[in-house]
């Protein structure tokens, strides 16, 4: 009953939230009685939801309950070594998120109550994917939060840029992963029919009796879906206007935990369910991943925009997980879930900072000479600082493990899998590292120290306000994580390390 | 009567109801030829009941049906020139003319339940027009429109329920048109030039429609000699080949379905059949339009079903036809509909992208194909009800500027309900959560087309379902745009107009319509396990 | 001899006769055309206008009713034929009791909305 | 008699009609070229059910039906093109305005027209108002 | 044949003494001569010639001398001698040497044609219409189709005649023909369909033979609407709303001359032949009388003839109606009347059968 629980609170709060009428919610700002009451009630909502997730994860629990009986699809959601993670950091981030935003002030565009409730449905749609049992109740799930990320996006976007910008990145967001879903349902479709089932565990189990053609197809058709999601390149284009126009929140729920949808479908889907077909495409999975972390490499190297940066990075990140995920073995898989966990946690530090920066700046451009962020604002640099040293991997940091053990996997993978094209995939990979190494150095001498030309002078040199109470109190929770997963990866790499394995012994 | 036909009465309410509804709306109209609302509330009742007695025949079991106009045995027509076993066969069912499985009720259900929505759309005031310029205070009262609109619409309901029960050429013909000729008088009496012009194009194409139609039932008759249109037939006319000119008789088969598809493709408004579709749907008024849009659809698939399934017993590996159709339907629907800046015609074009969701799981001639193609029907008209009963509230208030995009600027602040419901309407429609039902039905029609493997097919339909997105986001984005003077949207100088366009109709019946058909769409969409459960 | 053939005959007298009468007044019949005499014959005053002006919407009305009545009629002769049937004799009296009712019934609807009354 | 005979000729009417109807813009011709195409059709019943062995009288019982049905559409036909002569004095098909897409011209949205069709609307007898008599003709 | 009305008691009108001895052989058409098909198709076709040309004329010389009679003049008294007995036959000479003007602005070949499409079909149905069981032009089966059908056709040649014309007062008049043709077909088709219910065959012959002298009385309403509708269909006093020569000139034929004005006038008086020979074959008994198997066809032409006689006695007693009298009559009452015929029609024979 947890599990149900878990997504009812949360559909509810957000449902509750959206039906506001106007005059009730105490507009923008949250200052009223009314206002305070709606954020108040959204945070409890988070936490209580929160709190249920760690209760589900703590429980192994789940719920299997008839739905559709006409299509076979079951009520079937359960927690298991790879969705506790990304369940665990789904509640929690949530919490923060909404945190970070009650503490600061609702963007232009509409009501907090709405602002609220879209960001509790997006977690209300994150949370039912990473728990879904069932291939269709899986594909439902994925889809739920493309329409309140993109009121996020559309309405609540940037302020600064003109109304068309805004409706091109929502609508971009919203096409390609749809578009991407829907090659996913086909490939869904194709796996659902020719296994006669749609669970997934059954699909898992049944994978090895099923036609390499039917394989391929399904997994091509997955992988392609995914793809847009995760994002490949060069399926990724949405993804830096989405994170630039968005608000902050909207940046870190999708920097971590709508792409992290996309990576744990992969391994979910076309990996558990089509092994084979995956391993056949698996060169072409690791060259797209290597061509993403070079290409967001490359490009966070000449951005100019804070925001967009912080998005490349996310794609050449996810470039490290699509590789590892090409790699086929268990060090592999560890790799990847670990690496989608470490992303989650330093993309959204990066988001809360930039989108904080953005805000206080009134843009987000780095070629505008600004004071030195250590002087004026050491919270926020401090925490800048932590989450680019993060993003090039340094070691002792949460980022660190997942791209070690990716490049670690690709160099020795599976046995099925080229391991020459693999070992050359990791040597282009530690030239990603290197350029990641050179962008964050880059922006940490422009924004920390303050060098990035002409010394700053009119309003940019007026010193912008710290981050301070609820929303530094954010900042420090995840710098922490990012610090002890650091430390100590085993904690997660525990978890998920039995399911991996089980995964990868019934796919053959 | 031994040896008659064997009518079961009680089988037949469901098309009953609304005859009856017509009888007893000319009647009242003798007695009273002013009358206004007593016609549309006679009208309410027999679409009610109708919808009540398709429950029985909803609830059988898949494989039941409960017949009517039952032939005796020695009455049988044989298939053309022998094949015995199969006119033996067809014996068991196959000569009642009156055929009413849970699909075929379903289908009558949802016709009646839709005639009941849009009557309520379409309710009058209790006064007359103040507009209207010919009747002064001193002149006679002209005699109203409204027995009229009532009696054709109940007819082309009872056409519709009809047919989707109806097994043999002569019913299905006659219902068929029975279902679309009141809709062409309708459309053609709702309005002006506009109008006119919408009914025109609307009459020309159900013309063209009827001679393909009857064409394709006489090549039918001529290559089965049977008049029923039942697997049995078409296997006795396949079976027939082996003795002489079998192979003449697969050709006129084959030439008869191609017609039929044709002919209804016309009336579901299928690409290239489609062009009326815009016109009569932005000549008509709003309730009429939905009438088109909904009770008209469920005919046509009602009766392409009924079609089809005779010919599916040929055990047909896959209709080209239907799959380039649907491509095409899907295709052009989305771009049109995508430039349009006028709710009703963007509804048009939807429909036109719709049917070709609605058809494209009949590319497999299968019990999964025809009862896909019905789920997604039904989602789609659900849907669109709701979208035309938010319209028609927005219409009664800013009149004919309702029908611009921009008049649902900040729609979510001033009334959430009801943009909610239109959210829900419009995701539906899109096949995104929230509108569940419209994902599900997505799922139900591709997975035909998966399991038949026509990959092609399935990439433009997922370019489609993109494509469908962008659509009804265009109408969404001014919904949840917040508008900061909440007047904006009032601001269209069409008062006058309101109550000419929007019709003097009271605000009621519309909440009601809007509450029903929401509250059908919220509970499919939580549960759409109660949707399938309707199709057996 | 099939009594079409005979009909087919009579037919083919009948335009014979109408060809042959044509021809006598051929042979007959003087000939001695001018403009006024082909001219438009209105009682000797010159024609002004043209005729749909007077046209009427009156006559279409007869018309639908008159086509939707006699189609409608054709049914009656088929039911001439099995009205003394045992079979189903009785129960197609009630069915075409109802038949005509209906037609009643809109025959009364047309006059009741005054499609009947011309002035 | 041989049964190639009418279903010859029904061919070549329904392909007669089918000319008819896609290359004609008279409203009335196109009409008739539907009824070309149906008495094709009905021709094919008759032939076909009178072939030995059909007790029902199929054909022909169904040729009443088209032949009905025909008639109705008629009416509702002729009905409506009378309307058109009168609201846009011309039967031509292609000159109807296509109210299609609504990036087209917006000259059709006559609201004038409108409301005084609210009261022909009721009785479609109406004799013809003054201005479609007389100002029908472009 | 058995008689439709099958009543419990026994009232069958019974001739005093038997007149069905037949023929004497010398009369009697030889069985065993058969003649080859074409050969007897056409002498049927001209005998039907014949008795066209003949019949109209016999009914128009009728006419002529009754009306006068009852209008207390004498009427044709010159032609021919013995009571102006030749004047019609003068009038088609006089006629065939009139000019035949084709008006300028016609469409001609529709104008040309249409006096045809208006005499031909009463000809085919005068073939139909049998005067005895084998007196009969052609032997169909379902003659009571046959005829309503040809009979159809006529308005088609009044149409024609006033649409070609290029004249406003024949428009106007075949606009009117074609209102009142139409509209009084209907209870027209609606009696005879009342009278084959009776029968229970759409068979001429066999309706005449299923005739009883109870029809007369059964069928009297429906009887009432046939000669109204008759008397409509063939435009005649006082239903001649689409001639009406003092309004609206002559209608449809206003622009004809000489041969083709006069087979619009044929058509009339073939009409009335036509449709009294029909309402004696439906209504009447048709060849039922005494020496029926030896004078039936006599006996038909006689009660047909009588029938003329009253057509004609209504033109001379009657004052045109008014167009809009006139198609109130027909929906009003007509065809009310014509349907209440028929469910009378229906329930006796469902009671009897």
């Amino acid at each position: 009953m947890a599990v149900t629980l878990l997504l009812l609170v949360p559909l509810l709060t957000a449902v509750a939230l959206l039906a506001l009428p106007a005059s009730v919610d105490g507009g923008r700002d949250g200052l009223t009685g009314a206002g305070r009451g709606v954020g108040l009630a959204a945070l409890v909502a988070t936490a209580v939801t929160a709190l249920l997730a760690v209760v589900v994860v703590a429980g192994s629990m789940s719920v299997d309950l008839p739905w559709i009986r006409a299509l076979g699809v079951r009520w079937h959601f359960a927690v298991d070594g790879l969705s506790a993670a990304l369940v665990l950091l789904t509640a929690l981030l949530t919490v923060a998120v909404v945190v970070h935003a009650l503490a600061g002030r609702t963007p232009p565009g509409g009501s907090r109550a709405t602002y609220l409730g879209c960001i509790v449905l997006v977690e209300t749609g994150a949370l039912a994917t990473f728990l879904a049992r069932d291939a269709l109740l899986f594909f439902v799930a994925f889809e739920i939060v493309l329409v309140p990320m993109w009121v996020l996006v559309r309405r609540f976007g940037d302020e600064h840029v003109p109304d068309e910008r805004r409706a091109d990145a929502a609508g971009r967001f919203v096409l390609f992963t749809a578009f991407g879903s829907t090659l996913m349902l086909v490939g869904v479709l194709v796996l659902v029919n020719a296994a006669g089932t749609s669970d997934l565990d059954a699909l898992a189990a049944r994978a090895g009796a099923l036609e390499s053609g039917t394989q391929l197809t399904a997994a091509a058709l997955l992988l392609a879906g995914l793809a847009v999601k995760v994002p490949v390149w060069p399926l990724h284009t949405w993804l830096p206007s989405a994170h630039t126009i968005a608000p902050t929140a909207g940046s870190v729920l999708l920097a971590a935990v709508l792409l992290k949808m996309g990576t744990y479908g992969i391994v979910r889907l076309p990996v558990a369910s089509a092994p084979d077909g995956v391993a056949t495409l698996s060169p072409a999975l690791a060259l797209l991943g290597v061509a993403g972390i070079l290409w967001g490499g490359l490009a966070c190297l000449v951005e100019r925009d804070l925001k967009r940066l912080v998005a490349y990075s996310s794609v050449a990140h996810m470039g490290f997980v699509v590789l590892a995920v090409a790699s086929g073995s268990e060090t592999g898989l560890q790799a990847a879930l670990f690496g989608n966990i470490a992303h989650g946690i330093v993309s959204a530090l990066l988001f809360l900072v930039v989108g904080d920066l953005k805000e206080r700046w009134g843009s987000a451009d780095l070629g505008t000479a600004r004071a030195a962020l250590r002087d004026k604002a050491p919270r926020l640099g401090l925490a800048l600082v932590v989450g680019l040293a993060a993003a090039l991997g340094l070691p002792g940091l949460v980022t660190f493990w997942g791209e070690w053990l990716a490049l670690y996997a690709a160099w020795s993978p599976a046995p099925d899998r080229p391991v020459g094209l693999l070992r050359s995939c990791v040597v282009a990979g530690a030239v990603g590292l290197a350029l990641a190494a050179a962008y964050s150095l880059r922006v940490a001498r422009i924004v920390w120290a303050g060098e990035g030309g002409d010394a700053a002078e009119g309003d940019a040199a007026e010193p912008v306000p710290d981050s301070r109470g609820w929303q530094w109190g954010v900042l420090v929770t995840l710098l922490v994580a990012t610090v002890g997963l650091g430390v100590a990866p085993h904690l997660l790499l525990g978890i998920s390390a039995q399911d991996v394995t089980t995964l990868l012994g019934v796919g053959r | 009567m031994t040896g008659g036909l064997v009518i079961d009465v009680g089988a037949l309410w469901p098309a009953l109801f609304p005859l009856l509804g017509v009888v007893a709306v000319l009647v009242a109209d003798l007695v009273s030829p002013r009358l206004r609302e007593t016609p549309f509330v006679i009208a309410a009742v027999a679409a009610g009941f109708g919808a009540w007695t398709c429950l029985p025949g909803v609830l059988q079991t898949s494989g039941e049906v409960r017949t009517s106009f039952c032939l005796p045995s020695g009455w049988t027509v044989p298939a053309a020139s022998g094949s015995g076993e199969a006119v033996g066969a067809a014996a068991a069912a196959g000569n009642c003319l009156w055929q009413a499985d849970s699909l075929s009720s379903a289908l009558q259900l949802a016709a009646n339940l839709s005639a009941l929505v849009v009557l309520l759309l379409a309710w009058p005031g209790r006064r007359a027009r103040a507009t209207d310029p010919g009747t002064t205070a001193l002149s006679t009262p002209s005699p109203t429109s409204e027995p009229v609109q009532a009696v054709l619409l109940l007819a082309a309901l009872s056409g519709t329920v009809v047919v989707a029960a109806a097994r043999d050429i002569a019913t299905w013909l006659v219902a068929l048109e029975l279902a679309t000729l009141p809709v062409i008088a309708l459309v053609a009496l709702s309005g002006g030039r506009r109008a006119v012009a919408g009914a025109v194009q609307l009459l020309v194409t159900s013309l063209v429609s009827f001679a393909l139609l009857a064409l394709g039932a006489a090549l039918w008759f001529a290559a089965t000699g049977s008049p029923f249109l039942s697997g049995a037939a078409a296997l006795g006319a396949q079976g027939a080949g082996v003795a002489t000119g079998g192979v003449a008789n697969a050709a006129l088969l084959s030439l008869s379905v191609v017609l039929v598809v044709a002919g209804l493709g016309f009336k579901l408004s299928l690409v290239p059949f489609h062009a009326w579709t815009p016109t009569a749907y932005s000549g008509s008024s709003l309730p009429v339009a939905a009438f088109l849009a909904t009770v008209s659809k469920i005919g046509a698939l009602a009766g392409l079903l009924v079609f089809l399934r005779a010919v599916a017993a040929l055990g047909t590996p896959g209709l080209v036809v239907v799959a380039v159709v649907a491509a095409l339907s899907m295709t052009l629907g989305n771009v049109m509909a995508l430039r349009q800046d006028d709710v009703v015609l963007l509804l048009a074009w939807s429909t036109v992208a719709q049917a070709g969701w609605v058809v494209l799981p009949l590319v497999s001639v299968s019990a999964l194909g025809t009862s896909a193609s019905a789920t997604y029907l039904l989602t789609y008209v659900v849907a669109t009800l709701v979208a035309f009963a938010v319209v028609a509230l927005r219409a009664r208030e800013v009149g004919v500027a309702a029908r611009r995009l921009d008049a649902y600027e900040g729609l979510w602040r001033r009334t959430a309900w009801r943009a909610g419901a239109l959210g829900l309407a419009l995701t539906s429609l899109a096949g995104l959560p929230p509108g569940i039902v419209g994902l599900v039905g997505k799922v139900v029609a591709l997975r035909p087309v998966v399991a038949e493997g026509w990959t092609w097919l399935t990439v433009v339909a997922a370019a489609n379902a993109v494509l469908g997105v962008a659509v009804y986001l265009r109408w969404l984005r001014p919904v949840v745009t917040s508008v900061d003077t909440p007047d904006a949207g009032r601001s269209a100088p069409t008062v006058a107009v309101a109550s000419r366009w929007g019709g003097p109709g009271r605000r009621g019946p519309l909440v009601a319509a809007l509450v029903l058909t929401v509250a059908v769409l919220f509970v499919v969409s939580v549960q759409p396990d109660l949707l399938f459960g309707l199709l057996g | 001899m099939s009594g079409y053939l005979a009909v087919a005959a009579v037919l083919a007298a009948g335009v014979l006769l109408f060809v042959a009468a044509m021809g006598a007044r051929r042979l007959l019949a003087p000939r001695a055309p001018s403009a006024a005499k082909a001219s438009t014959y209105e009682s000797g005053v010159d024609p002004v206008g043209e005729g749909w002006a007077q046209t009427k919407v009156r006559y279409f009305v007869f018309s639908f009713l008159y086509v939707i009545f006699a189609v409608d009629a054709i049914y009656l002769f088929p039911w001439a034929l099995v009205l003394r049937s045992p079979e189903i004799g009785r129960s197609s009296l009630v069915e075409m009791f109802v038949f005509i009712a209906v037609i009643v019934l809109g025959l009364a609807h047309a006059a009741r909305r005054g499609l009947l009354r011309w002035v | 008699m041989h049964l190639h005979y009418p279903a010859a000729l029904a061919a070549l009417l329904a392909g007669i009609g089918l000319y008819g109807v896609l290359a004609r813009r008279n409203a009335v011709l196109v009409l008739i070229g539907v009824e070309l195409v149906l008495n094709a059709a009905n021709l094919l019943l008759v032939t076909v059910g009178s072939q030995p062995g059909s007790p029902l009288a199929t054909g022909p019982v169904l040729t009443l039906f088209v032949i009905t049905v025909a008639a109705a559409e008629v009416c509702i036909a002729l009905a409506i093109v009378l309307v058109m002569f009168r609201r846009f004095g011309h039967v031509d098909l292609t000159a109807v305005p296509d109210l299609g897409d609504d990036h087209g011209d917006d000259d059709d949205r006559d609201d004038h027209d409108d409301a005084r069709d609210g009261a022909g609307a009721v009785t479609p007898a109406a004799p013809a108002s003054p201005t479609a008599a007389t100002g029908a003709r472009p | 044949m058995t008689p439709a009305l099958d009543l419990p008691f026994d009232i069958s009108v019974s001739w005093p003494f038997d007149w069905s001895l037949g023929w004497p052989d010398w009369l009697s058409w030889p069985d065993a001569v058969v003649l080859p098909t074409w050969l007897e198709v056409v002498l049927r076709a001209v005998a039907v010639l014949l008795a066209f040309l003949v019949l109209p004329l016999l009914v128009g010389q009728t006419e002529h001398k009754v009306m006068a009679h009852m209008q207390g003049r004498l009427g044709p008294m010159y032609a021919g001698g013995f009571h102006g007995w030749a004047q019609l036959v003068a009038d088609g000479v006089k006629f065939v040497q009139k000019e035949d003007i084709t008006p300028a602005r016609a469409d001609r070949w529709v104008f040309r044609l249409a006096p045809a499409v208006a005499l031909v079909p009463y000809l085919v149905a005068l073939a139909a219409i049998p005067l005895s069981p084998s007196v009969v032009g052609a032997p169909v089966d379902a003659g009571v189709v046959l005829v309503l059908a040809v009979i159809g056709v006529g308005v088609i040649g009044t149409l024609m005649a006033g649409w070609a014309s290029a004249n406003k007062y024949s428009l106007l008049g075949a606009m009117r023909a074609a209102a009142q043709l139409v509209s009084y077909e209907l209870p027209l088709v609606l009696a005879v369909a009342s009278v084959a219910l009776a029968a229970g065959t759409l068979s001429l012959v066999g309706i005449a033979e299923a005739w009883s002298p109870w029809w007369l009385l059964w069928q009297l309403p429906g009887a009432v609407v046939f000669l109204v509708a008759a008397l409509a269909e063939l435009q005649r006093p006082p239903f001649d709303m689409p001639l009406a020569d003092s309004e609206i000139v002559f209608g449809a034929v206003t622009e004809y001359t000489g041969l083709r004005f006069a087979f619009f006038l044929l058509a009339e008086y073939a009409g009335i032949v036509v449709f009294s020979l029909l309402f004696a074959v439906l209504y009447l008994g048709g060849w039922a009388g005494p020496l029926e198997s030896w004078l039936g066809w006599l006996w038909t032409l006689l009660k047909g003839f009588v029938v003329a006689v009253v057509v004609i006695w209504l033109r001379v007693s009657w004052p045109r109606l008014r167009e809009d009298q006139l198609q109130r009559l027909a929906w009003v009452w007509l065809v009310p009347i014509a349907l209440f015929q028929l469910a009378l029609t229906a329930v006796g024979v469902v009671m009897t059968s």
